[in-house]
Order: structure tokens, then C-alpha cells, then sequence
């Protein structure tokens, strides 16, 4: 373990690891890329591609790696900036607009509540399970069928084009109209859902209107 | 009443017992009248179609086809493969039936008027007497064996109903279920018999059976097969050895019943039957003499039995196998003409004696004849009318039963093993029909409380009994031509029927007067060991007290039948509900879920309760899954 | 012009470590991270394919969306179970929730 | 019969599907509502049922009234005409039908003495009564098994909640046992669909088409297990005498009045007409099961106890007869086995009345407890000993009419085996007769003192049956002539 640098004492190891690795695996990378494109070696879009691919996968890492479940879910923050970006690169704005609001504020909002109220900081934290290693190895297979398959296979592809908002907005409401409806009432029951679960059951007696 | 118009017959007492079945309580008296008016009108309108059939009978060669053929279509499968006709058919053999079963149960039912008089469900007992009826008459006038199957069972049905009308008393319970299960076991083979002619012959009319079989349409071996198990079914309705125990078990029914069914009518059906077919038993004789046999063997067991029988009604019982044992010899010898005149005398004198007895046990209400005694004094008329019947019986010259055992006799003339086994038979008659009279009516009385309460029956009761009595001693006289002529018909009954060519009536004065002389002795040896105190025939019991003991106990019979049932019928059944219960519930359907149960208990430490195992365990198939998929395609 | 098989192996990596969090996680909100990243794995799928071979009618960003949507749901659902399983059980691991075996 | 008359075999499984909702939208409480609803409901599919087996006209084309809506085709494996939900009878069918309509009635009459649940009792028998009426009625594969699977299940809440004695172990039973058979049927019929390669469901369509014969012979045999499972076929017939025992009255009517009848009318189906060649290489080992299972039913009945066990076992000997009869494969021997199956369905129907009318005053069903009952309840021993009778073949009943045809049809192919049959018939006499004689005759048993006499409900409905029994005996034509043609026309090598 490192030692403990002479630091202000609010900043905690969140920031002495944070900053660890952004300096020791970030930064070369980061750096590799920029010499890269300086070079002409890739170009603009690839540049951006990889620079959104490895935020997206080091914040995955970050995910389902770190110990400390504040970090995880800061991974996922920056795993789903990542994948909102690499949509701006599919040129699907509004898409990266929408995983922007709803990853980044919403659920990940949710998830530290979620956190607070459940108290998961204190005691020991051990947050992995007996069977990691069969959760690994079953994880490189996977990845591993699934990166051989989208190689092995041959896409016609065409050129990307952006989407608008205007032609999103038109096919969204209406061909999909029906489904969208039926999307917001799955919400609604979702919500009153998590409202019946989680509240506090009524005790023998009590009367169940309050 | 021409022919078409015979199946009125069985049709009013059908109606007449749907009407008492419903609403007798609501009719006044429940209805007795209507069962008797009834009866009275199938009288004259069996009368009318003898005289009718007499017409075209004489005009020369008798023909069944044309006007008496008279056929509805039932059931007809398939354009004629399988086709039941609703048929009558009428001849001398159905006129004589007719004439016999409506006569006798006209009587039983005056008389029943008197001594079914204030039972419980007196209107259901004519009901069910009027339901017989209908199915006798139903059975002696069908033309096609499915009919005279359907009539069959009814009769058996009726019986089974009346034998059992005292079924509060288990006894009573007991004998109406023994038979009509006994007799079901003949009626397995009856439908057998029935289907396997309809297999070749390819139809279910009696007319064309027999044309196809004269024909030679039958294999002789699978005739023989085929009649055999008619047979059966004669044997089982007829109470013939070795199903013959039903009948004195089944004198637990009110006595006129007895008179009715199990001495008059019903139980002739089988001989009925067997005369219808004859023609096609003429074809394999090998059927025949299994007739025969049997018949001679019922005649000789039966009346050996008869002979130690304590009960009156058992007695008459007996005889009344006996009697069947002897038509059967005649028809197994290939004589209907002597088969159906001892037929027809039989049922009136039996049917006599049956309401003779009737009238003792309605005045003394005892039927032991070990406790009766000098009823003479008290019972004039039923004494003397019972004193003809029995010697009608017996075979007296010349009242009825003389005639026609005389004609058996004669018919089995040449075949000396079974003439001997008759007369001898004969002689047995002629003894027990005197130790019952003896007992019964002579004699000093042996319980006197019964004695003191005996009184003579009522007309209505004694009535009958007068009736039958002149026809028990003039029955006989059809056989003369010239009686024959004077009724109407061209001859005597040898010409009426006949299984070949027309009898003429041969009176052999030697065999006559042998067979007087065995009656004569018969009556003479129970003279002697009965009259008075009867102590000889006490005597006698002593000498051979084995073979007292086997006669009865009904040459044990019942114990074997009984042992068979308990412990062959009962103990498959047994096994069965025993492999059923433990091998095909126990072992094969709970057994299989045991075995899942046995593994469930085995492998549930898979179930750990823990999501986290579950996800991992579909993440396998996920990924096992992804491997086949890729390299498969 | 960056090739469709970046994206697919992008979101074929994302997917996998989403997997292996969902399985090797022991605190349920751990696992819903887990789950979100298998889900955002499998849009970029879906608006990769639709950019690339469907760009006139774009049905994969439709779809995209309605799996924002649904997930947005989940995650609130999914929240009220941890809850639950929290006061019940103050813990919320969920191979300490093992009533399904009884 | 016009085609319109498909919508009245609509109706008879709409009916009661109508009346399950609204009772559903009854409150429990409205007794009068939900007697008067059953009511109407039962006596209208009693009317259809009667109406729809009259007008069928036998002279006609064999299937009558047919009516077709399209529920799903040309999509995936579905090619024209690929699951409809098509109606239309034929003269096996019109018989079954006629069945279900008389066994209804009466068993909803005398179900309105429960107290327990009633509603729900209700809405659960009519749902299987839709399922019944359904099968009969459905000329499409698909929907011909959805229905067949409906008119199992209710099955097990029925026994399990309104049942007796060993309820819990009955309804287990008898639901794995169905469930399982279901499966092998399920397997058969999608080898049909797949086999046929026409891409539908429509049944006259499959009657139609061609099949291998070694598919035929690998999976008539299932159809013929699947179904006869439900048929109560030896030796797959445990669940029947314990699910019979515990069932609730009118639960055991239907069942063993007409459930069992669904599974040979499978048989037929799927079996006999689509699968010819399966089904003549197999008719052997039918005649072999049928004969078994009569005689091995019968001779197990001589030695039950309990009442409804006994009848239990009576069943599986008869649904043997009905077997046997359709291995004949001559048009005799099973037109004989369509007629078994009507006949044993009133006539059983009637015995499980009757012992139900009993029971729920006696709370006692072992015929050793009884004697003399023909004294204490007369009427209730009068249609007892009716349906005895009918049972063990008596002539002018419903039970000999079939039986004569089964006789006969096995004597032309398999004499011996005809005469173990016509044996078996005593035997059935003999346990019958056992039975009445230790019953209902002889002393009557006081301790029997306070049972009374079965209620009007149960009489009017055993009247119904026992005209059906009598009316069938006499006059069997409108029946024989109804399945004879159909079964010439339909399966080859059976016109003679």
C-alpha cells in the first residue's frame, strides 16, 4: 500500500487513486492518441472514437472493479459520458443528449441515493462474491466469442448520416406511437411500484391511510 | 286376429306395467284389475290367433313366410352388415307357448289377488307379473334371435325382481342375486352362441338360421361350438345341471310367482329355445346328445334330491328340474313333438301344485312339511285338487302327465341307458310326489298350532285351482287325433309339431303299461314308508346316513359353487385390487414420484436460494449457448 | 471513417464487463451498475447497426431510446427492492437474501 | 343442418365461458343470482346440445355446420388456413356433444347444494365444461388441444378444494398423470403439423394429407397413450379411481361422464383419422388393452369397498369395452365403441349422482355399512339399481346397445378375445349384483335412520339421465345410423 502523501487531510485516497491512474494509464494513453493524430496517423472522428472508447472502458473497469461502491458508480459516470459520446459520433445528438441526462444525472443520482439510504460505506466493504473466478472466466469467454463473432462476420456498411431531431421526432411519435404511450405507462407503474415496495409497512393496527 | 297383429300380445302387459309402475298407488285397489282384465284379453286374443293359425295351418303345408313374417327395422348398420330386425314369428311351437303362458298366468293372477291381499307394494307386484308376462310373450313370438335375446334377459330381469320381492329378508336377497347371476353365466353364453351364428350366417332371423345351417352354410365344428354355447344359455335359464342351483333357492318369491316363472313358464324358456333351433341341431349331433346327457343327468339328480327336500316348495322345486331334465332327454332324442306336449302338460299341473302349496302356506304359514299334517279335514278343496296335480305328475292313467312322460318313454324307446335312467327317474317321481302329499295332507297334524289356524282359501284363491286341476286332468287328450280334430286342428299334436314330418301318435299298450306299473310302484313304495307316522322312512334314513347327507346338501353343489366364488372369483379379485393397489398405484404412479422426490432430495443442495448462484448458472447456459451457436453456424 | 466493427467490439468488451460485474458482485447496487453497463452496451450496438445499415428509417435509436426509458425504470424499481431487502435484512448483499430455498 | 348452425357450436363453449364471467362479475353473496344464472346457462347448452345432435343430417357431407375465422396465417411456419377457429361437427362428435349437454344439467342442479365456494365452483365447472364442449366441436388441431388443456385444469382446483376423503393426493394425481400425457399428445401433434409440411392446423385439411407410414406407427402410439391416459386406459388408469373418489358430485359426473370420453374421442381424432396406417398397425395392441383393461377393471370392482371406487373401476372396465371396440377397425366393433362411450357417460353419470346424494348425508360410501337402503330411500335405490343395470348390459338399456356392437365387432376379428368380453359382462353383473344384494336389500341398518330420501334436484336430474339411458336402449338408430356413416366415410378400411 502507499503511503499516505502529505496531502490536506479532506482529500482522501479516492483522489490520491484517481489521480494515480489518471496519470499512469490515462495520461500515456492519452498522450499516444494526441501523437498519433498529430502525426496524421488517425483521423478526427478516430481520434474522438478512441478517446470516448477508452473512457468508456476504463470507467467500465472502474465499474466492476473498484472496492469502494462511491467509485463504481463514478465509473459508470464516466462510462456512460463515454458511450454518450461515442453516440455524438454515430451522429445521433439527441441520443447522446438523452444518455447524458438520464445516465448522468438521473440514474446515477438514484443509484447514490440508493447508496446513502442503504448505509453501504460502513463496516467491511467486501463486494465481490465466492464466485468471481467462474465470473471471469465466463466474462473472457464471452467477450471473446463475442469480439471473434463481429470480426468474423462482413457488414455492407454505408456511410453514416446524421440523424435530426426533426425526422427522430416524426418516426418517434408517429410510427412508434403506440409504444411510446405504452414505454410512459411502464414508467408510471414502475413508479407507483417502487413506491409500494419501499415504503415502510404499516404496523398491526396502525391505520394504513396515514 | 291375424299374425301381423301377435306382437299386441306382449304389448298390452308392457303397457299395463308402465301404468302400475307409475301410478299404482293412484289407481283404485293399485291396480290389480287392470293387470287381471289385461291378462284376461291376452287370453282370448292367444286364443283367437290359435284358431286364426289353425285356418291357414290347414290349408296344407304350413308356410312361415308371406303373411306371418312381420318385421320393423330396429337397427340396420351400414346397409344390412349388421341389421336387428323387431320380428314375430308364429308357429305351432309359439301357439302352444302362447296358449300355456297366458293361461297359467292368468290364473296365477286371480289367485294372487287372494294371497298377495294386503302386502306391501301389491300394486308393484302386479306391475312386475304383468312385466314378465309381456317379456314371455315377448320370447315365445320372436322371429329373430336378438329379440328373443332382448326378451330373455327380461324375463330374467322379472324374475330376478320377484324372486327378490320379499328383499327385506336377506334370504330372499340372497337367492333373487344368486339367480340372476347363475343365469347370466348361461347368458354369456347364449349372446356368444347368438353372435357367432350371425358371423357366418350373416343375419339374426331364426328362419333363415336354420335355412343357412340346413343348407350347409356352417363348418360342423364351428356349429357345434356355436350351438353349444346356445346351449348354455338354455342350461342356465332352464335350471339344468351344473346351473341348476338357482331355482329352489329362488322359492324364496311369493309362491304364485313360483307357480308363474320358475314352474310354468319362464324356466321353459330354455326348452323353448332349444326346440326353435332343433332344426340346426339336427345338423351336428354331437350338440344333441350334449342335450340329452344333461338333460338326463338333471332329470335323475334332481329328483333324487327332491326326494329328501324338507321344504314343500323346495320339492316341487326339484321335480320342477327334474321335469325340465326329462323335455330336454326328448329333445336331445330329436322329438319336440314329445318335448312340447310334456311342455304343456307340465305347466298346468305344475303350476297346480305351486298354488296348492300357496294355498297351505297362506293358511298355515308354515312351508316345513316336516310341521304339517291332515290338512285334508281342514283343506278339502286344495287337497283333492293337489292330489290330481300330483298324480298328474306322477303319471297316472290318465290324467295329463301320463300322456306325455308315456310319449318320452317312447321316444327313447331305443336307446336302453337312457330309457332305464328314466323309467327309473319316473319311478323316483312317482315317491316323492307321495311323501309330500302324504306329508303335507295325510297323516296326523304334527304342529298344531298351525294345524288350528289352518282354514280353507278363499274362492279367488281356490278358483284357480279348479280351473288348472280339470285342465292337469284333460291336458293329455290333445294327442288324439280325434281331440285334435274337434279343437279344430288337422290331428293330434304329433301333427302340430314336429321336427321333421308329422308324428302320428303311437300308444304302445306294453310301454303304456310299463310306465303305469313304475308310477303305480312309485306311488306304492312312498304309500308305505310314509303313511301314517311316516317311521320307516325314519327307519330308512339310518341305513345309509352318507348318502342322506349328500342329497341333502344337494350333492354339495352350492358348498362347491360357494368355495368357487369366495375363494377362485373373490380371490382373483383380491390379487387384482392387491397388484392393482401396490404395483400400478404404488409402485408405478407414486413410485415415479417418489423417484423424482428421491432425486429432488438428492440434488436440491443445487438450490441454494442465493441469486447470485442462479445468474451464474444461466450465465453458463448463456455462454454455452453462444459457443454452440458460433460454431455451428 | 472509422469502421462499424469499432463499435461492435467496443460494445462486445462493455457487454462482457458488465457480465462478469453482474456475476461477481456481491451488493445489489453493484449489480445494477453492472446491469446499466450491459444495457449501454447493447445501444451502441443498436444505433452502430442503425447508423451504418439503416440510416432512413433508424429503428435501432428508436430502440436505443425505449431501452433508456425501460432501464430509467428499472433502476427506480430496482431501488425499491434494495430498499426493502435493506430494512428487511439491514444488508444489502444479495447472497444474504437466500429465502427462495426453504 | 345449415352452415349457420356453426355459430351454435360456437355458442356451446361460449355459453358457458359467458356464464363463468358473469358469474365472476357476481358477488358471491346473490346466491339466487348465481343459481338462476347456472340455470339458464345449463339449460340452454342442454337445448343446444339436444338441437345440434337432431339436426344433423347423416345423408349430409360429414362434417355439418362449418365455420371458420382466421386467427393467424401466412406468417413463420403458418401457411394458408393456418390456425383457425373453425367449428363443425361430424356424426362422432354430434353423439359426444349430445353427452355433454345431458350431463350438465343435472350435475349443475345438484351442485347447487354446495355452500362452500360456490361461485368459484361454478365459474371453474363451466370453464371446464367450455373446454369440453370445445374439443368436440373444433375442426383446428391448435385449438382442438388449447381446449382439450382447458377442460383438464380446472379439474385439479375442483377436486383439490371442493373434494373428499384423499383429495389432495386425488387432484395430484390425476393433474401429473393428465399433465404428463399432455406431453406425449403436444410431441404427436406437432410431428402431424410438421410432418404434413401443409403449414395448417385445419383438421379436415390433416384428415386429408398424406403421412409416412413409419411416422404413423411411431406416433399413433403416443396419441394413443396420451389420450388414453385421460381415457383411463390400462395400465395408465390410476389417477381414475382415486380422482373419482375424491371429486366433488358433479365433478365426478363430468369427469367420468364425459372428460374420459374426450380422451377416446383423442383417439379417434387424432388418431384414427389422421394416422390411419399407425392406427391399423396398432389396433391389436388396443384390442389387447381393451380386453385387459375390462377384465382387470371388473375383477378389481368385485373386491372395492367404497362405493365410488367401485364405480371407479367399473369405469376403467368399460373405457376398456370402448378400447377394445376401436380396435376392432370394422365399422361395427366401433361405431359399438362411440356408443360405449355415450352410453357409460349417462349411465356413470347416474351412479356418481346418485352415491354424491348419499354421501353428503352420510358422509360414508363403504357398502358394508349399508343394508337394506332400498327401505330408507327407494326412489334413490330404484335409479341406482336402473343404472346397475344398464351397466352390466341388460337388453333395452343404454349399455347393451353399445355393448352388442362392441360384441359383435370383436367377434369378427378376434372370437376368443369376444368371448372374454361377453364374460366380462357377467363379472360386471356379478359385482354389481354383490353389491345391491349386501346395499340395499336384506335388514334395514337403523343406524341409516336419519338419512332421507335425495332431494328433488337430484331426482329431476336422475330422471334426465335415466331417460337418456331408456331412450338410447330402445331406440338407438339416430345414434348408430350418426356414427356408423361417419366412421365408414372417414377412416379407410373400415366400411366393413
Amino acid at each position: 500500500m502507499l503511503r499516505r502523501l502529505p496531502l490536506p487531510a479532506q482529500i482522501d485516497r479516492t483522489i490520491t487513486l484517481g489521480g494515480l491512474l489518471a496519470s499512469v494509464v490515462a495520461a500515456p494513453y492519452i498522450v499516444v492518441l494526441g501523437v498519433l493524430f498529430a502525426t496524421g496517423e488517425l483521423s478526427a472522428p478516430e481520434f474522438v472514437f478512441w478517446l470516448n472508447a477508452g473512457l468508456v472502458v476504463g470507467g467500465a473497469l472502474a465499474a466492476v472493479l473498484l472496492r469502494h461502491i462511491v467509485h463504481a458508480a463514478l465509473g459508470l459516470v464516466g462510462a456512460s459520458l463515454g458511450v454518450a459520446g461515442i453516440f455524438l459520433l454515430l451522429a445521433s445528438e439527441f441520443l447522446a443528449l438523452v444518455q447524458v441526462l438520464v445516465y448522468g444525472g438521473g440514474v446515477t443520482i438514484l443509484l447514490l441515493f440508493g447508496l446513502m439510504m442503504t448505509r453501504a460505506t460502513d463496516g467491511p466493504i467486501v463486494t465481490d462474491g465466492a464466485q468471481k473466478p467462474f465470473a471471469f472466466g465466463a466474462g473472457i469467454v464471452l467477450a471473446g466469442l463475442f469480439v471473434g463473432a463481429m470480426l468474423d462476420a462482413e457488414w455492407d456498411a454505408l456511410n453514416v448520416t446524421v440523424v435530426g431531431f426533426r425526422e427522430l421526432g416524426i418516426r418517434l411519435y408517429r410510427d412508434f406511437g403506440i409504444p411510446f404511450e405504452v414505454a410512459s405507462l411502464v414508467l408510471l407503474v414502475a413508479l407507483i411500484g417502487a413506491i409500494t415496495i419501499a415504503r415502510r409497512e404499516p404496523a398491526p393496527g396502525e391505520d394504513d391511510s396515514k | 286376429m291375424g299374425m301381423e297383429q301377435v306382437v299386441l300380445l306382449p304389448a298390452i302387459p308392457a303397457a299395463i306395467f308402465v301404468v302400475l309402475a307409475l301410478f299404482s298407488p293412484l289407481l283404485p285397489r293399485r291396480g290389480d284389475w287392470l293387470a287381471v282384465v289385461g291378462m284376461a284379453v291376452v287370453v282370448v286374443l292367444a286364443l283367437a290367433v290359435a284358431f286364426h293359425f289353425q285356418d291357414f295351418f290347414g290349408h296344407g303345408e304350413f308356410d312361415p313366410s308371406g303373411e306371418n313374417a312381420r318385421a320393423f327395422e330396429w337397427l340396420n348398420l351400414s346397409n344390412g352388415l349388421f341389421q336387428i330386425d323387431l320380428s314375430t314369428y308364429v308357429d305351432a311351437i309359439t301357439v302352444v307357448m302362447l296358449l300355456v303362458v297366458s293361461i297359467v298366468a292368468l290364473m296365477v293372477m286371480i289367485y294372487s289377488v287372494g294371497y298377495m291381499r294386503g302386502e306391501a307394494r301389491y300394486g308393484w307386484y302386479f306391475g312386475a307379473l304383468s312385466f314378465f308376462t309381456a317379456s314371455m310373450l315377448l320370447l315365445v313370438t320372436a322371429g329373430n334371435l336378438m329379440v328373443l335375446y332382448f326378451a330373455w334377459e327380461a324375463v330374467g330381469l322379472a324374475s330376478f325382481l320377484l324372486i327378490g320381492f320379499y328383499w327385506e329378508r336377506r334370504s330372499a336377497a340372497e337367492a333373487a342375486k344368486k339367480a340372476f347371476i347363475t343365469t347370466r353365466i348361461g347368458d354369456v353364453g347364449l349372446l356368444i352362441g347368438i353372435i357367432l351364428l350371425w358371423r357366418e350366417a350373416g343375419t339374426f332371423d331364426i328362419q333363415q338360421i336354420i335355412e343357412f345351417a340346413e343348407g350347409g352354410g356352417f363348418d360342423q365344428r364351428y356349429l357345434t361350438v356355436a350351438m353349444l354355447f346356445l346351449f348354455m344359455g338354455a342350461v342356465g335359464k332352464s335350471a339344468q345341471f351344473p346351473l341348476h342351483v338357482w331355482l329352489p333357492d329362488a322359492m324364496e318369491g311369493p309362491t304364485p310367482v313360483s307357480a308363474l316363472i320358475h314352474a310354468a313358464t319362464m324356466v321353459v324358456a330354455g326348452v323353448y329355445l332349444v326346440a326353435r333351433m332343433l332344426p340346426v341341431f339336427d345338423v351336428v349331433l354331437v350338440a344333441r346328445d350334449v342335450v340329452l346327457y344333461t338333460g338326463l343327468i338333471t332329470a335323475f339328480m334332481a329328483a333324487t334330491m327332491g326326494l329328501v327336500a324338507s321344504d314343500i316348495k323346495r320339492v316341487l322345486a326339484y321335480s320342477t328340474v327334474s321335469q325340465l331334465g326329462f323335455m330336454f332327454v326328448a329333445l336331445g332324442l330329436g322329438s319336440p313333438t314329445a318335448a312340447m306336449f310334456h311342455l304343456f302338460t307340465h305347466a298346468f299341473f305344475k303350476a297346480l301344485l305351486f298354488l296348492g302349496s300357496g294355498s297351505v302356506i297362506h293358511a298355515t304359514h308354515q312351508q316345513e312339511i316336516e310341521q304339517l299334517g291332515g290338512l285334508w279335514r281342514k283343506q278339502p278343496l286344495t287337497t283333492w285338487t293337489f292330489v290330481i296335480g300330483s298324480l298328474a305328475l306322477a303319471g297316472v292313467i290318465p290324467l295329463a302327465g301320463f300322456w306325455s312322460k308315456d310319449e318320452i318313454l317312447h321316444a327313447a324307446n331305443h336307446n336302453l341307458p337312457v330309457f332305464v335312467t328314466l323309467a327309473v327317474t319316473a319311478g323316483l317321481t312317482a315317491i316323492y310326489t307321495t311323501r309330500l302329499v302324504l306329508l303335507t295332507f295325510f297323516g296326523e297334524p304334527r304342529n298344531h298350532h298351525a294345524y288350528e289356524h289352518a282354514h280353507e282359501s278363499p274362492p279367488i284363491m281356490t278358483l284357480p285351482l279348479l280351473v288348472l286341476a280339470a285342465l292337469a286332468a284333460v291336458a293329455g287328450f290333445v294327442i288324439y287325433e280325434g281331440v285334435g280334430q274337434a279343437l279344430g286342428f288337422a290331428g293330434g299334436i304329433g301333427q302340430l309339431i314336429f321336427a321333421h314330418e308329422p308324428e302320428v301318435f303311437h300308444f304302445d299298450r306294453d310301454l303304456a303299461t310299463f310306465a303305469l306299473a313304475v308310477s303305480l310302484g312309485g306311488i306304492g313304495i312312498g304309500l308305505v314308508y310314509w303313511w301314517g307316522t311316516a317311521e320307516r322312512a325314519t327307519r330308512a334314513r339310518g341305513w345309509a346316513p352318507e348318502l342322506h347327507a349328500l342329497l341333502v346338501n344337494r350333492y354339495y353343489f352350492d358348498d362347491l359353487y360357494q368355495s368357487l366364488i369366495n375363494y377362485v372369483v373373490l380371490g382373483a379379485g383380491s390379487v387384482i385390487a392387491v397388484f392393482d393397489k401396490r404395483v400400478v398405484n404404488e409402485t408405478g404412479v407414486d413410485g415415479g414420484a417418489q423417484t423424482v422426490g428421491w432425486f429432488g432430495l438428492r440434488l436440491k443442495f443445487l438450490q441454494t436460494g442465493r441469486i447470485p448462484n442462479y445468474a451464474l448458472a444461466m450465465a453458463g447456459g448463456i455462454v454455452t449457448l453462444s459457443l454452440v451457436a458460433f460454431y455451428t453456424s | 471513417m472509422i469502421p462499424l466493427e469499432n463499435f461492435l467490439v467496443l460494445s462486445a468488451i462493455l457487454f462482457a464487463l458488465g457480465f462478469y460485474g453482474v456475476l461477481a458482485r456481491r451488493s445489489a447496487i453493484l449489480i445494477l451498475i453492472a446491469v446499466e453497463l450491459m444495457l449501454a452496451a447493447v445501444s451502441i450496438n443498436m444505433v452502430a447497426f442503425a447508423a451504418y445499415l439503416d440510416p432512413t428509417r433508424f429503428t435501432g435509436i428508436i430502440f436505443a431510446i425505449f431501452v433508456i426509458t425501460v432501464a430509467a425504470a428499472e433502476v427506480g424499481l430496482a431501488l425499491g427492492i434494495v430498499l426493502r431487502l435493506f430494512r428487511e435484512r439491514a444488508s444489502a448483499n444479495v447472497d444474504e437474501a437466500n429465502s427462495l430455498k426453504w | 343442418m345449415s352452415s349457420n348452425d356453426g355459430y351454435l357450436m360456437l355458442a356451446t363453449f361460449l355459453v358457458p365461458l359467458g356464464a363463468a364471467v358473469l358469474l365472476m362479475l357476481t358477488p358471491s353473496r346473490e346466491r339466487s343470482a348465481i343459481i338462476a344464472i347456472t340455470a339458464l346457462a345449463s339449460f340452454a347448452m342442454f337445448v343446444i346440445a339436444v338441437y345440434l345432435f337432431v339436426s344433423y343430417d347423416f345423408n349430409g357431407p360429414q362434417f355439418q355446420g362449418v365455420k371458420a375465422w382466421t386467427w393467424m396465417e401466412n406468417a413463420g411456419v403458418l401457411g394458408e388456413r393456418g390456425i383457425q377457429l373453425k367449428v363443425g361437427m361430424d356424426g362422432i362428435a354430434a353423439p359426444m356433444v349430445l353427452l355433454t349437454g345431458i350431463v350438465i344439467m343435472p350435475g349443475t342442479w345438484v351442485s347447487w347444494k354446495l355452500h362452500h365456494r360456490t361461485k368459484d365452483f361454478f365459474i371453474l365447472l363451466f370453464l371446464l365444461v367450455a373446454g369440453v364442449f370445445g374439443t368436440f366441436v373444433m375442426l383446428d388441431l391448435f385449438f382442438f388441444f388449447l381446449l382439450y388443456e382447458t377442460a383438464v385444469l380446472p379439474m385439479y382446483l375442483l377436486i383439490a378444494v371442493w373434494g373428499s376423503t384423499r383429495k389432495e393426493y386425488g387432484a395430484m394425481k390425476l393433474m401429473m398423470m393428465l399433465v404428463a400425457a399432455s406431453i406425449l399428445i403436444f410431441t404427436a401433434i406437432f410431428a402431424i403439423f410438421t410432418e404434413a409440411g401443409l403449414g395448417t392446423f385445419d383438421l379436415p385439411t390433416l384428415f386429408a394429407a398424406e403421412f409416412d407410414p413409419r411416422m404413423q406407427k411411431i406416433f399413433f402410439p403416443m396419441i394413443a397413450i396420451g389420450c388414453g391416459t385421460l381415457g383411463g386406459m390400462f395400465p395408465f388408469h390410476a389417477w381414475s379411481p382415486d380422482g373419482h373418489a375424491a371429486a366433488p358430485t358433479a365433478v365426478s359426473m363430468l369427469h367420468a361422464g364425459v372428460l374420459m370420453k374426450l380422451g377416446a374421442f383423442g383417439i379417434i381424432r387424432l388418431g384414427f383419422q389422421i394416422l390411419p396406417e399407425g392406427a391399423e398397425f396398432w389396433a391389436p395392441a388396443l384390442v389387447l388393452v381393451g380386453i385387459t383393461a375390462a377384465l382387470y377393471g371388473a375383477i378389481s370392482a368385485l373386491r372395492q369397498v367404497d362405493l365410488k371406487l367401485m364405480t371407479g373401476f367399473s369405469s376403467v372396465s368399460h373405457m376398456g369395452y370402448v378400447f377394445l371396440g376401436l380396435g376392432t377397425l370394422n365399422v361395427i366393433g366401433m361405431t359399438g365403441a362411440v356408443l360405449q362411450m355415450f352410453a357409460h357417460g349417462i349411465m356413470t353419470a347416474l351412479f356418481f349422482l346418485l352415491i354424491g346424494g348419499m354421501y353428503d348425508q352420510a358422509h360414508n360410501r363403504d357398502i358394508p355399512n349399508f343394508s337394506g337402503m332400498a327401505k330408507q330411500m327407494p326412489v334413490w335405490a330404484i335409479f341406482f339399481i336402473l343404472a346397475g343395470l344398464a351397466s352390466l348390459g341388460l337388453p333395452g338399456l343404454s349399455g347393451f346397445v353399445a355393448e352388442l356392437h362392441i360384441f359383435v365387432g370383436v367377434f369378427r376379428s378376434y372370437p376368443v378375445v369376444g368371448g372374454l368380453a361377453v364374460l366380462t359382462a357377467a363379472i360386471t353383473a356379478t359385482y354389481l349384483l354383490r353389491m345391491f344384494a349386501a346395499a340395499f336389500f336384506g335388514d334395514f341398518n337403523p343406524r341409516w335412520s336419519h338419512l332421507r330420501e335425495i332431494t328433488w334436484a337430484e331426482r329431476a336430474g336422475a330422471t334426465v339421465l335415466a331417460g337418456s339411458i331408456l331412450t338410447l336402449g330402445l331406440w338407438p338408430a339416430p345414434w348408430v345410423d350418426r356414427i356408423s356413416t361417419t366412421l365408414a366415410q372417414t377412416i379407410p378400411g373400415v366400411a366393413l
